[in-house]
């Protein structure tokens, strides 16, 4: 019998999230590759005391405004989050995050981005740590091993896993396998193989062998969840293109 | 008081730096503008953290409707327009080109340099905390590091000085900054003041500057 | 003015290599992903004392016979393999590596496959070292620092890089983005990111813009030279069709 | 002489390990045979070093003109078919996908296992040399290790020893054995026999077994 990762709803896909949990979720500078609704349907769900981990702490403001991981700072949902943009770029507007962190109500785990995407893939790759050039004779190194190989300084780093990974991609096949669209890829497929329990919010699902399997980004077996988004968020987008330029033609 | 470069002139110069054939990473701010300078015909392939290289230019407030698309963004978060050869890849790889050495160029922005070449510029002043990103991994790997900046603060503090006073992005990582005043390269002696805006003298620049600059024997004036 | 990497010929693609070169090369168990024409240029060409990085040393025999890196050891061009199935499964056909190899002529680093991807990885990743869970208590033990996380042993282990890479795929386009075309693929990606020069062997070449960005999976930057491969080598393979079977329908 | 198991037999029966959603590894040799007796309709997902998911059966003599194809390969180097929904990936993914626990259930031939749970398969025997391969991950990272092989070597030596006398793949990482006369576990206080060849006893098993057996309450005939 085909294992049926499809679900009908969000809110069903997040259903067995609980307390204390720790959540990776794909996340840059704007709402490209962050699955929103997931974090919606989360934020509804109610668990509490989360450990979130995403490039940003949600609402930085560098592009639109929309209803991203904030809401689970604004509702105090979150107990700590490893991020490294945690902040927003205005002073003026300071994130939900950026008060529970200068409160000491949200603990923060500030992090080299290189460092959190290569501490993520070593989660998933079952690796326990690693040695990386990045923050020597900075704050990075405080209480961390340093260690020299052929002459150059390093830090030791430990691996990152999740017991959920909330990724967004453009389409998934029945198994699970997943394509991303430019650069929603971002952290989504390293999240998707450094968590227990993969949910993967897409835009399409075709079926097994519509997705040419030399093209697939993220195999099947990482994911457990497929949601398709079915609402229009209104964001600029050309969902009916992908973004292949030829030589002297136009897009 | 004297003119200054415009932020615009800052990138021109910069684009100067660039080859054929360089793998270029701009940071936000000034740096975004250089690839607006770099010559027509010259293949520099531009890479964003988020996992691209070989994009186009940001896209103007004309082209929004027709191309503006959320999974096509730099590391500011600005939409690019897409161009033939160009490649996506997943975080992990983005940074293994950094950590590995690809990066020819990083431009970034500075709020202080030392005569050492450390570069502070990832802590918000005065707000006591910072975003990190991306810069700490391209400002350690890149093999070459320009800093964009004016050359003093608005309120017209050091920002070129003996000892950084705030958190480190890297030590001992700039290669040159060019600011509104002046393109200086940081080398083993120290700092030296390779080219000059039109109408200020080395005394004038020296006095915007806290280490002691060595001026060098073809000190000119900069060319855009 | 746009860099040109395509090289009309293999014997051009390798004639800088000098004496005492590191060179990994594409390669498992059959003749899939083997840039064999590089190394045929390569064994004219009579670069010695190289050292090379590949899972096996050639001529293992599980499948077609065929000049592999086999015709490097033969002619004892190289000091070193390391490798991780570097002997032949008969032990009545023992590989021209075999009996070099017992005889101390060559020196073989025998590394676990899982170990050598990573260390190779690695190397293309600015990663000095890592730990892995993989030899602990066995003989890849001897000589590594053993180190205990959350409870498990795991050793130190290195990163590879490589002078040149040797790499075989399906496509490059005019920048160098590579597409591989079923298990093809295998050391080939991640050595491309390893090594200073990576020279590409490759069925077609095409315009940039004629891959699909998305599906990309060398980027150009990691490709210095390209040649197309113009014989045919006569081994089974169907190159007008990849790999995509629809649901219920033939391939 | 008794009647064992064949290789086929063998195969069949670690066939009936696999369940829905399974990731299966499969080495050369034996374990090869396990997907030909998987029940139709299982959903089976094979995994093999070289980088592929979800690939279908090692292709017959009769399909090679039309399907055999050098880029489309398992483990051991045989030509396989390909399947709806099947990926590619490069070795490193590949790996990452065993060291990160990720296949359920790997098969592999034995030369020798302790009753401490340890494996010796890499090792040619009397070659004084040996090819890992990806064996050594496997061993070590799958949730179940599962040997497949003849009770003793062809010249009687025993297999199921108390100490490996040849060098390891992995200590402590075997789940369960089945040979062509049993099918036994490994656990903390020892080995287990559970399942029987038919016609044999449990005396006649001990006796080609060199650790003393722990009797299975439910001791059953191997049921394929």
């Amino acid at each position: 019998m085909p294992v049926n990762k499809i679900v009908e709803t969000f809110e069903k896909a997040v259903s067995d999230i609980p307390d204390g949990a720790t959540i990776m979720l794909g996340n840059f500078a704007g709402p490209g590759g962050t699955p929103f609704y997931l974090i919606q349907a989360l934020h509804k769900q109610g668990a509490k005391d989360l450990t979130i981990i995403a490039n940003t702490a949600g609402g930085i403001g560098l592009t639109l405004d929309f209803d991203d991981h904030r809401i689970l700072f604004e509702s105090k949902r979150v107990k700590k989050v490893i991020a490294t943009f945690p902040f927003s770029t205005s002073p003026k507007r300071p994130s939900a995050a950026e008060k529970l962190i200068v409160a000491g109500e949200v603990e923060l785990e500030l992090v080299p981005q290189g460092t959190l995407a290569e501490r993520i893939r070593a989660g998933g790759a079952g690796i326990p740590a690693f040695y990386t050039p990045t923050g020597v004779g900075t704050v990075i190194e405080e209480g961390k091993e340093k260690r020299g190989f052929n002459g150059r300084p390093y830090l030791l780093e430990h691996a990152l896993t999740a017991d959920y990974a909330f990724v967004r991609a453009y389409k998934a096949d029945e198994m699970g396998n997943l394509v991303y669209r430019g650069t929603q890829r971002q952290f989504n497929p390293i999240m998707a193989m450094a968590a227990s329990i993969t949910i993967a919010e897409v835009d399409e699902i075709v079926g097994s062998g519509e997705i040419d399997p030399d093209c697939v980004v993220t195999p099947g077996i990482f994911v457990h969840r497929i949601v398709k988004v079915t609402e229009d968020p209104g964001f600029p987008r050309h969902l009916e293109t992908n973004f292949q330029v030829k030589d002297g033609g136009a897009r | 008081m004297k003119e200054r470069l415009s932020r615009e002139a800052i990138a021109m110069r910069i684009a100067r730096e660039c080859f054929d054939g360089a793998i270029v990473n701009l940071g936000i701010g000034i740096p975004t503008l250089v690839s607006s300078f770099v010559p027509e015909g010259m293949q520099v392939t531009y890479h964003t953290e988020n996992g691209a290289l070989g994009f186009g230019p940001v896209i103007t407030p004309d082209e929004f409707e027709e191309k503006a698309d959320i999974d096509l963004t730099n590391a500011g978060g600005q939409y690019v327009s897409p161009l033939p050869g160009m490649c996506f890849f997943h975080h992990a790889d983005s940074f293994a080109i950094i950590r590995g050495g690809r990066i020819d160029i990083t431009v970034l922005g500075v709020l202080e340099v030392s005569e050492k070449g450390d570069l502070a510029n990832w802590m918000f002043p005065g707000r006591g905390v910072g975003n990190i990103g991306g810069g700490m991994d391209l400002a350690f790997n890149s093999k070459r590091v320009i800093g964009a900046t004016e050359h003093t603060t608005k309120s017209g503090k050091l920002k070129i000085v003996k000892q950084c006073s705030i958190p480190l992005t890297a030590p001992h990582c700039m290669d040159m900054v060019v600011t509104d005043i002046a393109v200086i390269k940081f080398t083993e002696p120290g700092l030296v003041l390779q080219e000059i805006a039109p109408g200020w003298t080395v005394e004038e620049v020296q006095e915007l500057t806290e280490p002691k600059l060595i001026v060098a024997e073809d000190l000119k004036e900069i060319e855009l």
